[in-house]
């Protein structure tokens, strides 16, 4: 679950990492007054779940209040990557002498936090890490001991951070990896960190993404969640107990297991089509769990037909068929379902699916095949 | 032979909830040594058969098991592992899916110097066809024979299974090592098992998007590989920067996508199936060179 | 450092351990205020630093509050071990079916804490730890891990806690392992931990010791520092940077070194002396050093000679002579001295001291010999 | 041949401050190889002859020390042995007195899983008279020579050393263990060192009141002892219940009095002294049988 910029500097204030001072706005007037309660200059920034925004428009400087409420006028409503900005977050600008990066995330290789400092900042660090390596310190800290002071003053010698900055952005670091275990973040990320004229440190910009898997002991992050109109279905799939992409094909494809369903939508590309979905609907699918699950894909106006690829386990293929035929006998589906069962009781499933007005095949290939040469036909009336 | 389970392998269940009970009951029907559950207030009873404990260590102590499946709800799994450890378990196995990545962090420290393994979680569990099962997987799709198999997939286990069955190639052991972002035993490490069981001819390797386990599963195969290996990657059509499901595939930047993955095989002499349905005959292939 | 009982479960209740309502009170009116305001039975518990109140009579029951001021009236004031009494706790009476332990502290031999548990509560728990071992169960928690759910579920078995209590008892013991951590402590004990007739858990009394070492990181529990007439001396000289503790004999001792302070003490035992103190002056003493821990020793009336053992390392010989001597010019001691200095620039030391008003011995035994030979010597006037 | 240090040992001092510079001198003086300090941005300048680095890492791999030594102030003592652990030192003497207890339990936990000896907190060093002197100890009371020394204290070391040395009885190497509740290396476990290595003919062992070291060590000797030894337990006068100093000697119920250790020492053939100077007699009475 992805926070907001400004919710995210808040979770670092809290512990303690200097922030510019800012407020919300979700008008230009809020704005306006914003930039004249903090009395100086002003960044007015979109508080969007995407990145790049600042090449989008999403932020402006504003000298004065009324340039401030120009600014948020002009940013309040805009579309980013397809979300629409509703909030603005302005805040006071920084006096920039440099910018540094300093993230922490999870390094699966290695099986611990990754903490990554670097005096390349306010640049994609996806980027420096392809491109110039070296200019990324890294360090792993112990889950069980936390970012001890000497490995953060290491990362600072290595990341080449000068003297009058060393000490604090060690400190920095220290307290960034609290807010990385205390809020169960797969990402933190302080990008860029300013180093003011002055010589002090601000965090310009903040991302924080939480773990979901963690969000039932994050219930304070929990209620911070916001849906965009694009997430909404998958959102809703979420709440089902799917997993659930949008994709751009017009094959709608239901599946029980993440890598299943992923070599489904690899099946129907081999077989020249395109999938319109990633749906997994996980383990132990029963009547209603099918119901709802092709309720989603349909909803999806672009699917032209429907590739239903169970594999029992905890899954029972009967179970799945009686699901099938209860939603055909109730709301007969717009468009043709290809099924294809395997597994646990996939043979009762199969029989009781003999009838039915639908296609059934044996293989995953096959069934492929069908589902894109049905997308193609001309739409049914 | 086999890697991880056999003959002697003696489970205990760490949680016999619905779905625990279910499946203690089918791996016992499978032959597998299920001697006894942990269900704390209620040990020295026994349900559907299964003697009842109330801690690990009591469990270890009665029944000198070697080995525990963990189906604890996600909030408890950690505590659960960390139990099973503490108990000195030589093998757990955790079906468990939705375990917060810190509390995964935690459990790989310890086992970092403990005697432990552990394969999970969010995995369907490993099986040594004709010896013992000790997961989620419909045993009926598995046949005994020298195929060492290595999925980070559940239900795709199960079908590449089925195919290679169908196709008269038995396995040696099926190792689930499960989708998460963070697991006990990563695909390389289980496929050095394999590499390394005299009883395994082949290894066939099925790895998803997101991560780097398959290119070091590649590399160690390049650098000490002792037999035939066949390779599949789930995931090779999905648009980059989009989350594929709970497998923690994510794709984002040049590492992990499927691209990387095959082309590590590929540089190791390993061939890659374009579909599930061709890994049988690649295997048959590399078996005959 | 010790806390009351009544700080140590404030501790507790923050930790989200049950305590029963109470009020602290420091006069037979507050105390018969707060029996009123907590409207039911409750025990005026006297508030000292010393086990044993009990007995004591430092804690009555009181049905009224006319009957909780007369207890206050009775118990304030009271000496217990030397200490008086100038605070009550009223706190609401327990229904009490039984009574648990549960205790926290260092195990040296394991290097990791102990977490001990007993359905033997209420009780001296090293009594029992003697005579009983079998009933009371321990457990090690790892210091990287805390107390971890199935660690304290093990206990609640092999404790033999019945299940109403089980999971109560054994999430108490985490929670009380966080406050153990939380607070740097070196003891935390709630004994007893009563079962109430409903079945509930209660904290019956609250001990905890935090660890001196750590209370420049702890400055909450700092402050709640009580230093009473007995500790003063002791008190006067840790600010020095000394350790102090007032015995019942007459010869002073001063040396640098716990170890050689203990041997000097038990040197003076075997001349058949009795040491009047133990006074360790730490590394590095110099004059003003010497001067301080000449005074603190004196201010002991009973002390009728001092020995001063040094035995010179990063302490100098020189320095303490010279202290020695200075000592002696401006505040001529009231009984004699008798010195033993070796070590690092002792035979310098030596030189310096050598026309002094003082007894220079070369070993320990012959220095001892002459501090117990001149402590029986009738006074000088 | 000794334990822990000799002429092979490369000292790396950590806290380069008025004490540590004091002693790094002394050290040098007596011959123990000082190669590197740590002194956070100081990196590549020197001071007192003693080269600088930022860290410890940047230390050993310029320098290949292997031990080093820790005066940093107590509140960040912890820090200082972690770092040392993490840079691979064979052998951390940590001189600073005053740590936390919870401190020392975690780098007691994770000393556990490493290769580095910790001897300390709060000890005067090691010191294997002739080679190498890792410590705070006035170097003239020492000289070599096959009596292996290990005690809780710090003054009370040198004085024994001192009377050692006056009757001829040379030391192979001494460790002043520390005297703190948790230390690296404990009584016990420096005993072993010393009944394992053949250079040490008898082993003196200074203890304290409080804890169960020396009961442990006597044990030890009982079950495996080689060579003679003779023992001083500080505080025989010491009533009971009363805290004598940082020395961590409290003395509650049965456990740790000075009639415990005497009788463990006893009930191992040990002889005990009543008074330091007691020692040296009889340490040569135990060489003569």
């Amino acid at each position: 679950m992805k926070l907001h910029e400004y919710q995210a500097k808040q979770l670092l204030a809290r512990a303690g990492i200097p922030i510019p001072d800012g407020r919300l706005a979700t008008t230009a007037d809020e704005a306006e007054r914003a930039a004249r309660a903090i009395g100086a200059s002003v960044a007015v920034k979109a508080q969007v779940h995407v990145g790049g925004r600042g090449k989008a428009g999403g932020i402006r400087i504003a000298k004065t209040p009324a340039e401030a409420r120009d600014a948020a006028k002009a940013i309040l409503g805009l579309e980013i990557k397809g979300l629409r900005v509703e909030k603005v977050y302005v805040e006071r600008a920084a006096d920039v002498d440099r910018e540094l990066y300093l993230g922490i995330t999870l390094d699966r290789d290695r099986r611990r936090p990754v903490v990554m400092l670097s005096t390349v900042g306010g640049m994609d660090i996806e980027q420096v890490a392809a491109t110039d390596p070296d200019k990324i310190a890294r360090g792993w800290p112990s889950p069980l001991l936390g970012l001890l002071p000497f490995e953060a003053r290491a990362l600072a010698f290595e990341a080449g951070v000068p003297e009058p900055q060393r000490d604090a952005v060690a400190d920095i670091a220290r307290k960034l990896f609290t807010v990385y275990v205390q809020t169960d973040a797969s990402l933190v990320e302080i990008n860029p960190l300013f180093v003011q004229k002055d010589r002090s440190l601000l965090a310009g910009d903040a991302k924080l993404d939480v773990d979901d898997n963690a969000l039932y002991r994050q219930p304070e992050l929990a209620k911070l969640k916001e849906i965009s109109r694009d997430e909404e279905a998958e959102e809703k799939a979420r709440a089902l107990g799917f997993s659930y992409v949008q994709l751009d094909g017009d094959v709608g494809i239901i599946g029980n297991g993440a890598g299943l369903v992923m070599s489904t939508l690899d099946a129907v590309k081999l077989a020249g089509g395109r999938a319109a979905n990633f749906l997994d609907v996980g383990g132990g699918a029963k009547e209603e769990v099918v119901r709802n699950a092709l309720e989603i894909v349909l909803a999806n106006p672009r699917v032209r037909s429907v590739l239903i690829n169970i594999f029992g386990g905890i899954t029972r293929g009967d179970e799945v068929a009686k699901g099938i035929l209860a939603v055909i006998a109730t709301h007969p589906p717009r468009v043709p379902l290809v099924i294809r069962l395997s597994g646990t009781e996939a043979e009762a499933g199969r029989k009781l699916l003999a009838s039915a007005p639908l296609e059934s095949r044996e293989t995953m290939d096959d069934a492929a095949k069908e589902a894109v040469r049905l997308a193609k036909e001309p739409v049914r009336v | 032979m086999s890697v991880l389970l056999d003959r002697n392998t003696r489970v205990v269940v760490q949680g016999l909830g619905r779905e625990g009970s279910f499946h203690a009951a089918r791996m016992k029907e499978y032959g597998t040594k299920v001697v006894g559950a942990t269900k704390p207030g209620k040990g020295g009873t026994t349900q559907e058969g299964v003697p009842l404990f109330d801690t690990m260590a009591q469990a270890v102590d009665a029944t000198d098991a070697n080995t525990s499946i963990v189906f604890v709800p996600a909030p408890f799994a950690m505590d659960a592992m960390l139990e099973a450890i503490d108990a000195g378990i030589d093998l757990v196995i955790a079906i468990t899916e939705g375990i917060p990545v810190a509390d995964m962090l935690k459990v790989a420290a310890v086992l970092e110097t403990s005697g432990t393994t552990l394969v999970g979680p969010n995995g369907p569990g490993a099986i040594t066809p004709g010896q013992a099962k000790v997961g989620i997987m419909p045993a009926e799709n598995f046949s005994p024979g020298g195929i060492g198999f290595v999925s980070r997939s559940g239900t795709l286990t199960y079908e590449i299974a089925d195919l290679l069955t169908r196709a008269g190639l038995g396995q040696s052991t099926c190792i689930g090592v499960g989708g998460d972002p963070v697991v006990g035993l990563p695909t390389p490490d289980a496929v050095r098992l394999l590499n390394e069981d005299p009883a395994t001819e082949a290894i066939v390797i099925v790895g998803e998007i997101g991560g780097s386990a398959e290119e070091h599963a590649a590399e160690y195969l390049r650098a000490e590989g002792k037999k035939p290996a066949v390779a599949f990657i789930a995931g090779r059509s999905a648009p980059p920067g989009k989350r594929m499901g709970h497998a923690g595939a994510i794709v984002s930047g040049n590492q992990g996508t499927a691209e990387s993955k095959v082309r590590a095989f590929e540089e190791a002499g390993i061939p890659v199936a374009n579909a599930p349905s061709e890994i049988p005959d690649l295997v048959k292939q590399a078996l005959r060179r």
